[in-house]
């Protein structure tokens, strides 16, 4: 059987396929990156491999090499790891290991600080008009999804959120802008932080201040919101 | 809703579904919230059973079907949840101003800029639903793509010796603080008035004063706090009865819930030397 | 797939190379064995494969695509397993030790020290309501973490204490300012419970100034404290 020898011998005949510091070099770099379970940045391999490979080449070369086998060498953030080839889901899937499931919200906020980011947790309540409820951003940041990124040059300077590396690993994502449909709801300008002009929409109260919110109501509709009592509230 | 019926809990999407098919004014619809995540949720929910791509929902009706909803939940006396309340009154205004166009004013959205605005918001949300499902139905690691399952842990890579995430900093300077907060709370807790300590004050009360005053009053001077004054007066109340069993005070209630007075009694002088009694 | 066929001894050469039906028993093959926590037994392997594959062959196809590159296939008493390439170990070997995690105590001074800095090491003894152990000092600064600012001008003229530059580029932030504050906290679910009125989280000033109470560290005061033992200098 061949698949090993197929599709890399095009790339390395090109290149430094007669170089045997080049060969070596591949090989070091597949067992650096096959040995860990994490990704491997390419920083540590340019320091573990001998000086003046390139590290890029050696990479793509192996990526190449493994395209049609049963594991794949793949790319986020910079890192390269091995994974078990998407299609064979089905041959290797069992239950016992099956993740975490997440409420709703919980996915629902991921997705919002996925598209969004950088984003303030005011912006995600935005987005989903309504709060969001304790626990759900801790469950995603213990995950190891979700990070404080930094602080937003606002008044305020509110705290935004954002992925991490293991974001894109669990859900087989090479950088951000491979999240699916970015391009497009960036075209259908979905993500941008900026609302329409005039934007005036009652945005989530904690429960008692109804008095706070403001200008659309009329007499007659603050007549009748005093007459009833503020409910419980409706997060998951 | 017809009177004596009992609400049963039945979801939203019957209402509508039904609503589509009735006409709005079919009784005995009930209605729960429970399955929403605020009322943008309920909306976009409605505006789904318009059954048209979003950019092209009727906002006004749209509004009208909130509206109406609403209504229901309020003539079967339902608690709905203020922002509920807050947005039916922000969707009635904007049904105001799309039926009744006015010359913009300055500063002022039309009616159309509103309407925008919400079919705006209900996009995005409906999108970030769709990329949600998207995400979670991805080839997912520990799912259906693995990593190595004996790594040989060579390759380790830190530039610092030690391991830690910023989740975990956190994790552990909130924990620690909350500790060390509840431990104070407990201690700020303790601040019952002794028997002892509401002698002590009675004593240079009697001290002070030569006629009748009015307990309330004088305490009111050293509690500050209001929930110290409820300890601060059953103490001393319960102080000044064995005080006043030993004759050093006199105390006088002229009916029942009125203020209590108290003035200095015939053996007072044993209580404080450096004053002058009666 | 057909189910009819039955492992054929005499065709194995024949059908093996270009069989599409062997092709992928061969991927199936090398994830399960990637996959795996332990080497895998034959008996597993052919459980898991489709029916009728010779899993002999598979193995040894397997094993053989593998011998030149950086990882081999291996067989350990039965049972098949990835190991990286002997040859290669010099390049694998590890010098550095493996990351310790850091302890509770540390990751609280950790953070008492970048929310409060500049801190004494007795107020950090007073917010943690325990006396902290020589050692925990020592493992943060030697991580690198941690240093000397200077000295508050207060009697005893205590030494203060503060987070580096390494400090925020290993938890990725940009400024000590960027450190969630109570209500950020609270929000991400981080802090729950009711907490008294008066409670609160400094917002940590920038790192690099010294407050109006602090004195700069004189070369006396590095002398002195290069040698003692790092934060043995107050009250041990």
């Amino acid at each position: 059987m061949t698949m090993a020898e197929t599709p890399d011998m095009v790339d390395v005949t090109e290149t430094s396929a007669d170089d045997p510091r080049f060969f070596e070099a591949c090989r070091m770099a597949e067992a650096l990156v096959f040995a860990s379970a994490q990704p491997v940045s390419e920083t540590f391999l340019t320091e573990r491999l001998p000086r003046g490979v390139d590290v890029a080449l050696v990479m793509a070369t192996l990526r190449n090499d493994y395209t049609a086998r049963g594991i794949h060498l793949v790319r986020i953030e910079g890192h390269w790891a091995f994974r078990t080839a998407p299609d064979l889901s089905f041959a290797l899937r069992s239950d016992e290991r099956e993740p975490k499931k997440l409420s709703r919200a919980a996915l629902e906020v991921l997705a919002i600080i996925a598209y969004h980011q950088p984003v303030t947790r005011a912006e995600i309540e935005d987005i989903r008009g309504v709060q969001t409820s304790r626990g759900t951003l801790d469950v995603l940041m213990e995950a190891g999804w979700v990070r404080f990124r930094g602080r937003r040059r606002t008044p305020g300077r509110p705290v935004t959120f954002g992925t991490t590396r293991d974001f894109l690993d669990h859900f087989g994502l090479e950088e951000v802008r491979d999240l699916p449909g970015l391009e497009e709801l960036r075209g259908a300008g979905l993500l941008t932080g900026r609302m329409p002009p005039n934007f005036n929409i009652p945005s989530p109260l904690s429960d008692d201040e109804l008095t706070e919110d403001e200008d659309p109501l009329t007499q007659l509709d603050l007549e009748e919101l005093g007459l009833l009592t503020p409910g419980g509230k409706e997060e998951e | 809703m017809a009177e004596g019926q009992k609400p049963a809990s039945a979801p939203l999407e019957k209402l509508w579904d039904a609503d589509a098919e009735r006409g709005v004014s079919e009784p005995a619809l009930l209605i729960d919230v429970a399955g929403f995540e605020g009322p943008l949720d309920l909306l976009l929910h409605l505006a789904r059973t318009q059954k048209v791509d979003l950019s092209r929902i009727s906002v006004l009706a749209l509004a009208e079907q909130y509206l109406t909803f609403v209504e229901q939940a309020r003539a079967i006396r339902i608690e709905l949840a203020a922002d509920y309340l807050v947005m039916a009154a922000w969707l009635a205004y904007l049904k105001s101003r799309l039926l009744i166009p006015q010359q913009p004013k300055d500063g002022e959205p039309t009616g159309e800029e509103m309407a925008q605005s919400l079919a705006f918001r209900l996009k995005r949300l409906e999108a970030m639903r769709n990329a949600a499902e998207k995400l979670v139905n991805r080839d997912r690691l520990g799912r259906d793509v693995f990593p190595r399952g004996a790594p040989e842990l060579i390759p380790v890579e830190r530039r610092s010796a030690f391991e830690a995430s910023l989740y975990d900093l956190l994790t552990a300077y909130a924990a620690l603080r909350q500790r060390q907060a509840v431990t104070n709370v407990v201690i700020a807790r303790r601040k019952v008035w002794s028997l002892v300590e509401a002698r002590t004050l009675l004593s240079r009360m009697v001290g002070e004063i030569s006629d009748w005053v009015s307990l309330d009053i004088y305490l009111a001077r050293y509690a500050a706090d209001p929930q110290e004054r409820r300890t601060m007066i059953a103490s001393a109340f319960a102080a000044s009865l064995e005080m006043a069993r030993e004759r050093k005070i006199e105390i006088r209630q002229d009916g029942a819930f009125t203020p209590i007075f108290m003035r200095p009694g015939e053996k007072a002088a044993d209580l404080s030397e450096g004053s002058t009694p009666l």
